[in-house]
């Protein structure tokens, strides 16, 4: 019962993250502030709401059970892993190809010469 | 609690669509990736909601897993990509933030 | 031109859901795939017959091997196929489309740590995935993309050149024939113990069980031969896509 | 010995991975274990001179560095959410470019600290160079933090063993 609590708190808390993520990807004015809200909000919404579905597998503690836990502990660490990667490998590509940076004092070119 | 999975599926679902205004409008290619990679990490979060509603777990986990492993790709993929088209951008993000200094 | 095909897949789309209320229910009994004569005696005698959970397997590598046979041998002709068409011999001829040139890059500290701290992860797991065709999802297919995803993975992480370490390119051929001897192996081995070709029940004789077992034992090693067959395919239609046949510096 | 410990820990991911405990399967799990060990050993580990009593060592440090790595993470979303979530115009947002340098000696510490820096509130590296860092930042307040180096004494201490 108490496992159950704790894992509607996670979920509903990792979708109020997915909320700020989702909006932040709408609103934010260019593609470099784009990325901190897609990166983040993913990983962080991703790690709660699997560590809530993870822990409401438990509420019946068989062997299988912990081991399907498991797995979705391996999932979870796996997108932890790749999920800057990829955030970094993408940033990385649009910096080079020449996006432009929203400032506070107007547009400033990202990787022109 | 089943309901509540359901019901959070669904919102992770509903959460989806205004992420794919960003792939439909995005101004750059890589905005579009960016939003497709948001909305792949969150369909493998999904699958593992679907095999709990079918009771069926674990086997579902291993299609996440590899969801979330062909999106890994798919975005580093795209990256890689994306930075060769160019030949005239061969030098590297540093220099070019030097020699705009 | 983007309206209309947004409009098509606008209508088709709707279409779609239209058809979907004609479905059956999940797991619906009194639907006509599952009220068939001959489904019935796969779904009753399957575990029977080959002691294997996986009703999906079971059909695909046993009931249907030929069919399976040949669907492999359809990717290894796809992947000679590919080959043929794209390899390019010599290095002074140049790239058809001069503004695709093929960069060089400096490989880049984070995706390289993060890949070689995945690749063996991928790897086992395909190794599982060809394991457990038996219980649950999965089989050569699968496993064998995986497989070639991982040495995928390797050459976006650093380049061509260094996955080709692991694949060299005139092995790959080697790779893909080996799975396919080994598919077809079990065939001719049943024939010469004297039943049909790819008729699993006679291979008693070597494989040690009963005839349930040399069922499930001779469908794990079919799947270990489609395994070999897809991933070698997939690293060489990667390859030979990515530095347009010259197979050398890839994206 | 450094294969041992590959076969070990691969045989540990494939036993969550199985959930099988026949006889059968798991041979067949020792046969893949060594299967990758053969051909993909190579990948961990790249630097093989450190000692074992070092890596148990590292070992022992990672998960209290996990537990603060993952309470920056919660903020960095509170951070985001905050920032979304501010009706009008957003008057937080001030993105600027910044560059560090690190005193990480190791290739691996470069990686850890790098994909830290993207995990924490308001900052994602965009490229390593050496030892230096280029950081976009999402705000001033971010950008002031991000020169701050506890996160760097941190990772020094988890992953080269030495304090500062």
């Amino acid at each position: 019962m108490i496992i159950d609590t704790i894992s509607i708190c996670l979920i509903c808390i990792g979708i109020v993250f997915f909320i700020g993520g989702a909006v932040g990807i709408l609103r934010f004015p260019d593609f470099y502030t784009r990325m901190h809200a897609a990166g983040k909000g993913d990983t962080c919404s991703m790690f709660l709401i699997l560590l809530g579905l993870g822990l409401y597998q438990l509420h019946e503690p068989t062997l299988a059970n912990f081991l399907v836990f498991g797995k979705i502990m391996f999932i979870t660490i796996f997108i932890m892993v790749t999920s800057p990667t990829s955030t970094h490998a993408l940033i990385k590509a649009g910096f080079e190809e020449g996006i432009k940076m929203w400032t506070r004092n107007g547009e400033k070119k990202g990787n022109v010469k | 609690m089943e309901n509540f999975i359901a019901y959070a599926g669904v919102a992770i679902l509903a959460l989806m669509l205004p992420i794919m205004y960003r792939i439909i409008a995005g101004p750059t290619a890589i905005d579009r990736i960016v939003a497709v990679n948001v909305i792949g990490t969150k369909t493998a979060v999904l699958l593992i909601i679907i095999g709990m509603i079918f009771e069926r777990v674990e086997m579902f986990v291993d299609f996440a897993l590899t969801y979330a492993l062909l999106n890994f790709i798919g975005s580093i993929a795209a990256a890689r990509f994306l930075n060769r088209v160019n030949p005239t951008k061969s030098f590297t993000a540093m220099e070019a933030e030097e020699s705009k200094e | 031109m983007k309206f209309l095909g947004l409009l098509t897949v606008l209508i088709t789309g709707f279409l779609l859901i239209q058809a979907e209320r004609d479905f059956p229910d999940w797991g619906d009994v009194n639907s006509p795939a599952s009220s068939y004569k001959l489904s019935q005696h796969y779904i009753t005698q399957t575990f029977a017959e080959t002691s294997v959970p996986n009703m999906v397997t079971a059909v695909l590598a046993d009931y249907r091997g030929y069919d399976t046979m040949f669907e492999t041998v359809v990717i290894f002709t796809a992947g000679i196929a590919i080959i043929g068409i794209l390899r390019v011999f010599g290095s002074n001829i140049k790239p058809d489309h001069p503004e695709v040139v093929l960069t060089k890059k400096k490989p880049d500290l984070i995706v390289e740590t993060t890949c070689r701290l995945l690749i063996p992860i991928i790897q086992l797991f395909a190794l599982y995935v060809v394991a457990h065709g038996h219980h649950s999802p999965g089989g050569g297919f699968q496993g064998g993309v995986i497989f070639g995803a991982s040495f995928i993975l390797l050459a976006l992480a650093r380049d061509l050149q260094y996955a080709q370490q692991w694949v060299p390119e005139n092995r790959i051929l080697n790779l893909a024939g080996i799975g396919i001897f080994i598919y077809a192996g079990f065939g001719v081995a049943s024939l010469l113990l004297g039943g049909n070709f790819l008729d699993y029940g006679v291979l008693t004789a070597i494989i040690p069980g009963d005839v349930k077992d040399a069922h499930s034992h001779s469908m794990l090693g079919v799947e270990i031969g489609v395994a070999f067959t897809v991933t070698a395919i997939m690293f060489s239609i990667y390859s030979s896509l990515s530095s347009n046949g010259h197979m050398k510096e890839g994206i | 010995m450094y294969r041992l410990v590959i076969f070990l820990l691969l045989f540990g991911i494939w036993i969550i991975f199985s959930g099988q405990f026949d006889y059968f399967h798991l041979s067949l799990g020792l046969i893949s274990c060594g299967i990758i060990t053969a051909i993909s050993s190579s990948f961990f580990f790249s630097n093989r001179s450190k000692s074992f009593g070092t890596r148990l060592g590292e070992l022992m440090r990672l998960p209290g560095y996990s537990f603060w790595l993952l309470w920056q993470i919660i903020l960095s979303n509170v951070h985001i959410l905050k920032m979304a979530l501010t009706p009008g115009e957003i008057k937080e947002l001030d993105p600027s470019l910044v560059r560090i340098k690190t005193n990480l000696k190791t290739d691996f510490g470069k990686y850890a600290l790098a994909n830290s820096i993207t995990l924490t509130p308001g900052t994602i590296t965009i490229e390593i160079d050496g030892d230096e860092m280029l950081i976009h930042s999402i705000s001033k307040h971010t950008a002031k933090g991000v020169k701050d180096d506890t996160m760097e004494r941190k990772v020094a201490r988890v992953f080269e063993g030495g304090g500062q």
